[in-house]
């Protein structure tokens, strides 16, 4: 184990001596810590103040759309990577006044970049210091800032601009309405059309095609590749899986 | 070393017209799938060039009929850099296994195969990498159009916010 | 003194069961074979009476020693269950209690059932030899040292049922592993404990605290240089006996998930884990009596403790005190060596714990021809010794007191709480 | 497990063949390997990955060049920072933007920051998988102080999205300088104490000297980079061999493995050249603290952006090696290829040229060593 270089017996008391020495030293580290205070915090009910108080002024939480600033420019629907904005904007055919009939998040799916609120020109689109938003089902996740359709904003020269409300006070309100533990029946809850329930449902659990999905031709443009073929076809056959055994058990026991 | 004058020391070496320029922001180094592992000896072990590194190893899908594998190289010693490129047909994208010359490559040709369906003879363990062995086609092939479950997983589900909107289009032709 | 079961009348008892035997003899008026049903009756009295000392032992130190290892990683440590966590090993005990009790399928039915109780076992047999004070001990063995080195053994054997009959290839890893530790380890051990025998001259653990006396001058540790090697050598054995760290490896969390313990659960997982936490006193208990003298009160001759119960109730508190240091010395070694590899393990045993043993026990017999011509010398070098001692356990906290103040004030500059 | 993994083994001799992993206290994240072993010592350690391949070449070719920024702090979440310049840098050539100079400064200082947290996640796993706790535990206390400067700096932990095409998103908050000088002077005495009670740790020193070792012209041949590299002994960082940004101006020294209490290329030296790293680290943060230069810290760059057809390389020096994306643009707002490069990915390739011969527990230590995290291997 230990190289015997020029002299074993040198060799076996330096280890000796080596194991004692970084022993003891390790020791008075560890004890030192016996003196210091721990940094760990008893979140989340012991602690001085929320946490959501102590974040720093930047930092990327939930978003917030505050609907009256709202220009209904669509620049931050566009530049999601992940499409979860939903920013609705139609003209009314008689007054030809732009109308936002949905702006709805999906902090679900969000992943808390902010390139949208880069691109929101007005400051209506922002991220609060709001963090908690465990929910029992993944569509509550769904968030509307408008409830019925509302003009467009216009900044006029005229007026000064309008100030905008304290950061977190409107999503606080839209929280609460999809909060998990909320009573059941509140008013204006959105959860409440029986429309949406329905489609969520069926749009979720559509039963899976027939069809064995493996032997389903895959690629109807190009065929998959000779070399791919080739390939499949080297790798070692499976026990022929039965044919009414789907393939996930040939998986499991893998 | 420019990338031109490397094509003419291996032209001088390996006989004329097998290494050429590729015109790019980066000039690449066309070579012919066929002599493609004299070449990397030739540039591994040339006491001028020794391009003892290889950085990385890339698959490109040109549909309709081309695919390419681009090799970034790095000499430690002499510190400049090169980049090879291969063409090879879409309908039976061969290209040699360089995992002789640079055992590193091994891996990045088993993704190279694995996600675009090039094929590398000479590789010690061409196996899928990254997917499971039951899946089916290259996902990274521009044509590539994902089944619609995998094992009976669902690959896709609707979009969260168009199902709790009601507009959940009809079909999933996905 | 060697105090047999059944002696009627002579020297005064000096263990638990012997007295408990007398007086229930003497109430009950039983005679012949029957008195032997007493005796019976005192050796289950006492049994139940360890067995409420170890599990108000081996429970609160699980919660001592994960509130030190939570302090020393700058955390807390459990504080919610009962005053600042003080009941968690009481909430982790009915946890396990009421957890699914699995047998894996293709489990060895019988020996996975049986391999907790023989750890269990193996390690409870080492309580009846082990004193707490002068009078107070289960039965005063006078092969007391040998009966401890026999019984351990047993835990070898469950350690490597349990790691087969899992029937999973980590298990069966664990198991080999604790198996050539354990049985390597005993060596180191035997030997190094027999330097306490030689200079007290008895295998019964009474008789060799009564060797020592109060003072730490008198101590077999600082008896002589030899003694004082032999304490460390020990030290390390047992704690490969305990599977602690740096030792741990039989349940090495990183390579082998988690020894032989990896497929148990429910009850026969809390015995696994009793057995190891109550290891803990086992350790510092041997050392103690064999080294550091025991319940020894500085300036009390051993039979005048022995008669009165104050100065029993306070030679337990001395015994109970020395056990628990080296009880935190072993909980400040988990918290900072790394784990040495299985090898590594075998190559410390054989090739560096037995031989310095062996010099060990030739160097305290040689101490002991010498000190009987000069006993004057034999002393100042145990007096030398213990100031030695002192001041390397000093050296320690003076050490601690500069690492403190290197990093400065706060440990993390921005407090949370 | 894959079957086709079988292939690789031929079990005639009746070895055990073991599963460590996916699910593995010490494979960090999703790796599984395949082990031949006779008891304790290893014939064959062969490892399965793609556990978490989530396509994240496939998905950049469905984002605008601007819009993949955010993935590719998904890329090696300890490393966020580096994987959003290399992108930057990349797409910067493609287009032929220059950096204004502040927004270089910027983005070193945050590169190096995170190459320190992403150092002490790696000593701390690489001690706890060897047995230690407590200094993972201290590790990650240090690491806090990071993760809190970098939250005020861009907004987030550990996915920064810091970096923008043509510069950085967020320049330093007030006081910010004052809070990092702080950590700085706390950080160095820390190390020290880190190597008192881990690095010239006698158990840990025999745990991982001799351990694995790699040599140069392997490490050169498997296409090793950064640490794992550099402990081989072969003289090669990006940061001063292919300057990029603002490293010329920064003086630090490039710790090489030594060999001082094993063989050079060992565990042991892997492990001491990540320690050297952090302190090399923490002075280029403070030079490019100071030197902060004046200036805007976004370069003119137009909404919608539409390289040229082409294609770059673009590599960064990574806490885990070189980060290489070699993007390719077919002029639409939408990269036709991007290829990410990782330091992990090459490494995973000499585990099993090295594992013949090993124990299992050296195996838990050459992986640990050689840091490999499986989101970089994966994509």
């Amino acid at each position: 184990m230990t190289a015997t270089r020029q002299c074993p017996a040198r060799d076996y008391l330096r280890n000796i001596w080596n194991a004692l020495y970084s022993t003891w030293e390790g020791m008075s580290v560890t004890l030192s810590h016996m003196y210091r205070r721990p940094i760990t915090t008893q979140y989340p009910d012991r602690i001085a103040k929320p946490v959501e108080d102590r974040l720093p002024e930047r930092y990327r939480g939930i978003l917030e759309a505050e609907v009256d600033l709202c220009t209904g420019c669509q620049a931050c629907a566009r530049d999601c990577p992940i499409g979860c904005i939903d920013a609705e904007v139609r003209a009314d055919p008689g007054s030809r006044q732009r109308l936002i009939h949905r702006f709805s998040i999906d902090i679900g799916k969000c992943m808390y970049c902010g390139l949208c609120t880069d691109a929101c020109p007005s400051g209506a689109l922002r991220h609060t210091q709001l963090f908690v938003a465990s929910n029992v089902d993944v569509l509550n996740l769904v968030i509307d800032f408008v409830d019925e359709p509302r003009p467009v904003h216009k900044a006029r020269k005229s007026e000064p601009a309008p100030t905008p409300a304290p950061r977190g006070s409107i999503l606080a309100g839209r929280l609460a309405r999809i909060a998990w533990d909320r009573p059941r029946d509140l008013p204006g809850d959105p959860r409440q059309r029986p429309v949406d329930i329905k489609i969520a449902i069926e749009g979720r659990d559509r039963p899976e095609a027939e069809t064995d999905l493996l032997a389903e031709p895959m690629l109807p443009a190009a065929k998959a590749s000779p070399a791919s073929r080739a390939a499949i076809a080297r790798l070692p056959r499976a026990e022929p899986a039965p044919a009414d055994a789907p393939p996930e058990e040939a998986k499991q026991d893998a | 070393m420019e990338a031109a004058d490397i094509a003419r020391l291996i032209d001088e070496r390996l006989g004329a017209g097998t290494a050429s320029v590729y015109e790019d922001l980066e000039p690449q180094v066309a070579i012919a799938p066929e002599r493609l592992v004299e070449a990397c000896l030739y540039l591994r072990d040339a006491q001028e060039l020794r391009f003892d590194y290889m950085r990385c190893l890339t698959g490109l899908d040109l549909p309709p009929d081309a695919m390419a594998v681009v090799i970034h190289l790095v000499s430690t010693v002499l510190k400049h850099r090169l980049i090879l490129r291969v063409e090879t047909s879409r309908e039976r994208p061969s290209v040699p296994s360089v995992e002789g010359v640079w055992p590193g490559a091994g891996w990045f040709e088993r993704e190279v195969f694995d996600l675009l369906g090039v094929d590398f003879p000479g590789n010690r363990d061409l196996r899928r990498i990254l997917l499971p062995d039951e899946w089916i086609g290259h996902p990274l092939r521009k044509d590539y159009r994902e089944s619609r479950a995998f094992f009976n997983i669902p690959t896709r589900r609707a979009e969260s916010i168009r199902v709790v909107h009601g507009s959940v289009p009809p079909a999933e032709e996905g | 003194m060697t105090g047999t079961l059944l002696a009627t009348g002579g020297a005064p008892r000096t263990d638990l069961v012997g007295t408990l035997g007398d007086w229930a003899v003497r109430i009950t008026g039983l005679s012949g074979w029957k008195s032997g049903l007493a005796y019976l009756g005192a050796m289950v009295v006492v049994a139940a009476l360890l067995l409420a000392f170890v599990a108000l032992f081996a429970g609160p130190v699980t919660w001592v020693e994960r509130r030190v290892a939570g302090r020393m990683q700058s955390r807390i440590g459990p504080n919610r269950v009962g005053p600042h966590g003080f009941l968690q090993w009481l909430a982790d005990g009915l946890k396990n209690l009421l957890k699914e009790d699995l047998v894996p399928r293709e489990a060895d039915p019988v020996l996975f059932r049986l391999a907790p109780y023989f750890v269990w076992a193996g390690m409870f047999g080492t309580f009846a030899v082990l004193p707490f004070s002068a009078a107070w001990i289960a039965a005063d063995a006078s092969i007391g040292i040998l009966y401890v080195m026999a019984i351990t053994a047993l835990v070898v054997v469950g350690l490597i049922m349990g790691g087969w009959a899992s029937n999973s290839k980590w298990s069966l890893l664990g198991g080999m592993r604790s198996a050539a530790q354990i049985v390597s380890y005993e060596i180191p051990t035997a030997l190094a404990i027999l330097c306490p025998v030689l200079v007290a001259g008895s295998l019964s653990t009474q008789d060799i605290i009564r060797a020592q006396g109060g003072w730490p001058w008198q101590w077999i540790a600082f008896h002589d240089p030899f003694c004082l090697a032999a304490l460390v050598v020990f030290f390390i054995a047992s704690l490969a006996e305990g599977n602690r760290t740096p030792f741990d490896i039989p349940e090495a969390e990183s390579e082998l998930v988690s020894g032989y313990n990896t497929e148990y659960s429910g009850f026969r997982f809390l015995a696994f884990l009793f057995a190891e936490w109550a290891n803990l006193w086992i350790m510092g208990a041997v050392a103690t009596l064999a080294f550091l003298g025991g319940w020894q009160l500085p300036g009390v001759p051993a039979d005048v403790q022995a008669a009165s119960i104050l100065l029993n109730v306070a030679g337990m508190a001395v015994f109970v005190g020395k056990t628990s240091v080296l009880v935190l010395v072993i909980i400040h070694l988990r918290w900072t060596l790394p784990r040495i590899r299985v090898d590594q393990m075998m190559n410390i045993c054989w090739k560096y714990l037995v031989p310095i043993s062996f010099v060990c026990l030739l160097g305290a017999a040689g101490w002991m021809l010498v000190a009987r011509k000069l006993p004057r010398a034999g002393v100042a070098a145990s007096v030398a010794l213990s100031i030695a001692g002192a001041a390397l356990v000093l050296s320690l906290f003076v050490r601690a007191r500069w690492n403190r103040l290197r990093m400065g004030a706060a440990a993390y500059w921005k407090q949370l709480t | 497990m894959d079957r086709s993994i079988l292939q690789r083994f031929d079990l005639t001799g009746g070895e055990m063949l073991l599963n460590m992993g996916p699910q593995h206290p010490s494979t960090h994240g999703v790796i599984n390997f395949v082990i031949q072993a006779d008891g304790e010592v290893m014939q064959k350690a062969v490892p399965e990955v793609g556990y978490l391949h989530r396509g994240m070449e496939k998905i950049a070719e469905g984002m605008t060049w601007a819009g993949f920024m955010p993935f590719t702090d998904r890329i090696d979440y300890l490393g966020a920072m580096f994987a959003n310049q290399g992108y930057a840098m990349a797409v910067e050539r493609l287009l032929g933007v220059e950096v204004p100079r502040r927004a270089e400064h910027l983005r070193v200082l945050a590169c190096e920051l995170n190459r320190i947290a992403s150092h002490l996640i790696g000593l701390g796993s690489m001690a706890l998988d060897l047995g230690a706790s407590t200094p993972f535990t201290h590790a990650i206390r240090e690491r806090e102080a990071i993760n809190d400067l970098t939250e005020e700096l861009c907004g987030a932990r550990l996915t920064y999205n810091y970096a923008r095409v043509g510069g950085v998103s967020h320049d330093i908050p007030s006081g910010f300088d004052a809070r990092v000088k702080r950590f700085l002077d706390r950080f160095l005495p820390f190390v020290d104490e880190f190597d008192r009670l881990i690095t010239r740790n006698e158990i840990f020193v025999k745990r991982s000297a001799s351990v694995a070792v790699i040599t140069a012209a392997e490490a050169i041949a498997h296409g090793l980079a950064g640490p794992n590299l550099r402990a081989s002994g072969v003289d090669w960082d990006l940061r001063r061999d292919e300057p990029y940004s603002v490293y010329p101006e920064m003086e630090f020294d490039v710790p090489l493995g030594r060999g001082e209490r094993g063989v050079v290329g060992d565990c042991y030296d892997r492990f001491v050249v990540r320690v050297e790293e952090m302190r090399q680290s923490a002075r280029i943060v403070r030079q490019a603290l100071g030197g902060l230069p004046a200036g805007d810290i976004q370069a003119k760059v137009p909404r919608k952006i539409k390289p040229a057809p082409g294609s770059c390389y673009a590599a960064v020096e990574s806490a885990r090696g070189e980060m290489g994306f070699y993007v390719v643009s077919d002029g639409g707002p939408e990269p036709y290829r991007v290829k990410i490069r990782c330091g992990s990915f090459t490494a995973m390739t000499i585990i099993e040229h090295k594992s013949p011969g090993l124990m299992i527990a050296d195996l838990v230590a050459l992986f640990a060593s050689l840091d490999v995290v499986a989101p970089e291997v994966d994509r």
